[in-house]
C-alpha cells in the first residue's frame, strides 16, 4: 500500500465513526484531491481484493471500515460484541416522516401517523438520530425536528440524498381527483 | 386504608396492538383485505368492519381509533345527503384518501429504513478506541457575539407575557362528544380514565370532560362516581339504541341487499 | 488470507477490548490451537509484510489491532485541524441561560429552553466554561451551576458584569455582526 492509504487507514481504525472526507484530506494537507480519492480507492480495493474480514464504506458524507456481514454471526456467538438493537416500528414510522419532512414539528407528525407519539421523540433525540433544528412559526412557536448525521449512519446512507424522493416512490401523491384533493 | 385502584381499567387499556401501529394502519389493511378502490372506498362497508374490528382486537377503548370511527361514520353520514345537482361537490372522503395515501408512503419509507438498518446492524464498527491520555482539546471556536446571539434567541422565545407555551389548540366538543357516543354505543358503561389516555394533550382531555357534561345534560348519559375519589362512570342514558351506530347496521343490510 | 485469519481480523475490529486466545477459540471451536496460532501469526505478517496502518499486538494477555504509532501523531494533528470546536446551538442557549442566571439548576433551564439538555452540560462543563457551583434550597437539593473563570477568559472580560444587560442586548447586537451568524 502507498504511504497514503496506510495513513488513512491507520485513521479510519482509530474511529467508531465515519470520518469525513475533509478530516481525510486534513490527515496530509499537501496532498491533492485527486491523490486522496486514490488512496481511499486502493485501501478499499485491498480489503476487497486481499480479501480482508474488514471493508471501507461510504456513509455520512465520509467514510467507515466495518466487519464484513459475513463474520457478524460468529463474533455475536463468542460474544465479542453485540448488535444494536432494532428501533421500534413507532420509532421508524416517526424517523421516515422527519426524514422527509424536515424541519416538522410533533403535532406535524402526530397528524401523519394518526397517533400521539409519547416519548418515541425524546428517544430518538437521546440516541442523536434526531435533534432540534428550530422554531417553527405561528402560536407556541413549536420546536422543528430534523434528522443528524447519526440517522445517516444508523442506516449506512451516504447522504439524504441517497433517500427515494417523494416522487420515486410506489405510492407517489397523486391527485386522481383533483378538484377535491387541491385544497 | 384501601385505596380503590380500578385495576382493570389499567390493564384492559390496550392501545398498541403489535400488528396495528395506529387507526390509519388498521383502516388501510381493511382496504387490502377487501380489494376496495383506494379512492373509491365504499365507506358505510369499511367503516362497519372498522368498528367491528377494532371490537374485536379489543382496541376499542383507544381514544385514537375511536376518533377514526367517528369520521369515517360522519364522512357515511355526509355521502347519504342529499347533494345539489349542479353545484360543484366535494368528495366528504377526499381528505381521508390524502391522509391514507401520505401514511402508506411513509409506511414504504419505513420499509426502506428497515431494510438499510438491518443491512448496517450486520456489520460492526471499530469498538476499541485506545484511551487517549488527557484528550487535546480544539480550541473553541466561540465569539462573544454569537453567545450573546444565543441570549437574544433565548429571550425571544421565552418573552412571551406567561412562560408557558400556549396550547395553539381550540377545544373541539363537538369531536369528543363524537367519541364518547361512539364509545357508549360500543360498552353502554365505560369509565372516564378509559376516555381520557395518559398521553392525551391537555384541550383533548378539556373537551372530553366538556363533552361529557353537555351530554349529560341533553340526558344521554350518566356520570357517577361510586365512591370519594373513585374512577368516575359513564353510562348511557337512551334506554332506545344510540343513534350513532345504528345506521351502520341498517345501511349495510341495504348495501348487502 | 485463509478464512480464519479474516474471521479473527473481523473479530478484533468489532470488540472494545484486547481478545484473549481461549475469546478466539470460542469463535470457530471446531478448529485446532496450532491451526488458531497460525491464523493469529497469518494476521500479524500479513499486516507487517503489506505494509498496512495497523498491527496486531499482544497487550495484557490478549490480542488487539492498533493503529501503528508512527501515524498517531499525524491523525491527532489532524483531529485538531479538522474540528476547530463550535458550540451547538443547544450548548450556546445554555451556556447564555447560566451566565445570566446563575447559579441555576438544570430543571430551571431545560424550564426556559422547553427541552431537555441532555449531554449539553456535561460538554460545557468538561470545557471548563460551566462548574458546579453549589446545592439550591427545595426537593432534592439540585446542583447550581454557575460560569467559571474560563468563561472570561475565553470571552476576555474582566467580570460576569461587563456582559451587558438584557435590556441592552438590542444595542449590542445591532453592532456589526460576522457573517457566521447571518444564517
Amino acid at each position: 500500500m502507498t504511504p497514503l492509504a496506510k495513513l488513512l487507514e491507520a485513521a479510519l481504525f482509530a474511529s467508531a465513526r465515519p470520518i469525513t472526507t475533509e478530516e481525510l484530506a486534513a490527515l496530509s494537507p499537501h496532498e491533492s484531491p485527486a491523490a486522496l480519492a486514490a488512496a481511499i480507492d486502493e485501501l478499499r480495493e485491498h480489503y476487497d481484493v486481499e480479501g480482508h474480514g474488514v471493508e471501507l464504506q461510504e456513509i455520512a458524507g465520509g467514510w467507515q471500515i466495518l466487519t464484513r456481514a459475513e463474520y457478524t454471526e460468529a463474533i455475536e456467538r463468542a460474544q465479542l460484541a453485540a448488535r444494536p438493537q432494532r428501533l421500534s416500528a413507532a420509532a421508524l414510522e416517526t424517523l421516515a416522516i422527519i426524514a422527509y419532512r424536515q424541519p416538522i414539528s410533533r403535532a406535524e407528525i402526530e397528524e401523519i401517523r394518526g397517533v400521539a407519539i409519547g416519548g418515541v421523540l425524546k428517544s430518538l433525540h437521546e440516541r442523536g438520530l434526531i435533534d432540534v433544528v428550530g422554531r417553527g412559526e405561528g402560536l407556541g412557536r413549536p420546536l422543528m425536528y430534523g434528522t443528524t448525521p447519526v440517522f445517516l449512519e444508523h442506516f449506512a446512507l451516504r447522504h439524504l440524498e441517497e433517500l427515494p424522493r417523494a416522487d420515486e416512490l410506489a405510492i407517489a401523491l397523486r391527485a386522481p381527483v383533483p378538484a377535491s384533493l387541491s385544497e | 386504608m384501601t385505596v380503590y385502584t380500578p385495576v382493570d381499567t389499567a390493564t384492559s387499556f390496550a392501545v398498541e396492538l403489535p400488528q396495528f401501529s395506529g387507526p390509519l394502519d388498521l383502516l388501510l389493511s381493511l382496504i387490502r383485505d377487501e380489494q376496495v378502490d383506494i379512492y373509491d372506498i365504499p365507506i358505510a362497508r369499511i367503516a362497519e368492519q372498522f368498528v367491528e374490528r377494532i371490537r374485536t382486537l379489543a382496541l376499542n377503548e383507544a381514544a385514537e381509533y375511536l376518533e377514526m370511527a367517528a369520521r369515517l361514520l360522519r364522512i357515511k353520514a355526509q355521502l347519504l345527503l342529499p347533494t345539489g345537482q349542479q353545484e360543484p361537490w366535494e368528495d366528504p372522503r377526499a381528505e381521508l384518501v390524502r391522509r391514507l395515501l401520505e401514511y402508506q408512503q411513509m409506511r414504504e419509507v419505513v420499509d426502506l429504513l428497515e431494510r438499510r438498518g438491518e443491512e448496517r446492524r450486520s456489520h460492526f464498527a471499530r469498538a476499541y478506541l485506545p484511551a487517549q491520555p488527557a484528550p487535546v482539546q480544539a480550541p473553541l471556536a466561540l465569539s462573544l457575539v454569537e453567545l450573546l446571539a444565543a441570549v437574544d434567541r433565548v429571550l425571544r422565545a421565552v418573552s412571551r407575557p406567561d412562560m408557558h407555551d400556549v396550547v395553539p389548540r381550540a377545544l373541539d366538543v363537538p369531536g369528543a362528544i363524537e367519541i364518547i357516543r361512539v364509545m357508549l354505543a360500543l360498552r353502554a358503561r365505560a369509565l372516564l380514565s378509559d376516555m381520557i389516555a395518559a398521553s392525551r394533550e391537555p384541550w383533548q382531555v378539556l373537551s372530553m370532560l366538556l363533552g361529557l357534561l353537555e351530554l349529560a345534560k341533553l340526558g344521554e348519559l350518566r356520570v357517577e362516581q361510586p365512591r370519594p375519589f373513585g374512577n368516575v362512570e359513564i353510562t348511557s342514558a337512551a334506554p332506545a339504541p344510540v343513534p350513532v351506530p345504528a345506521p351502520v347496521v341498517r345501511d349495510t343490510a341495504s348495501e348487502a341487499a
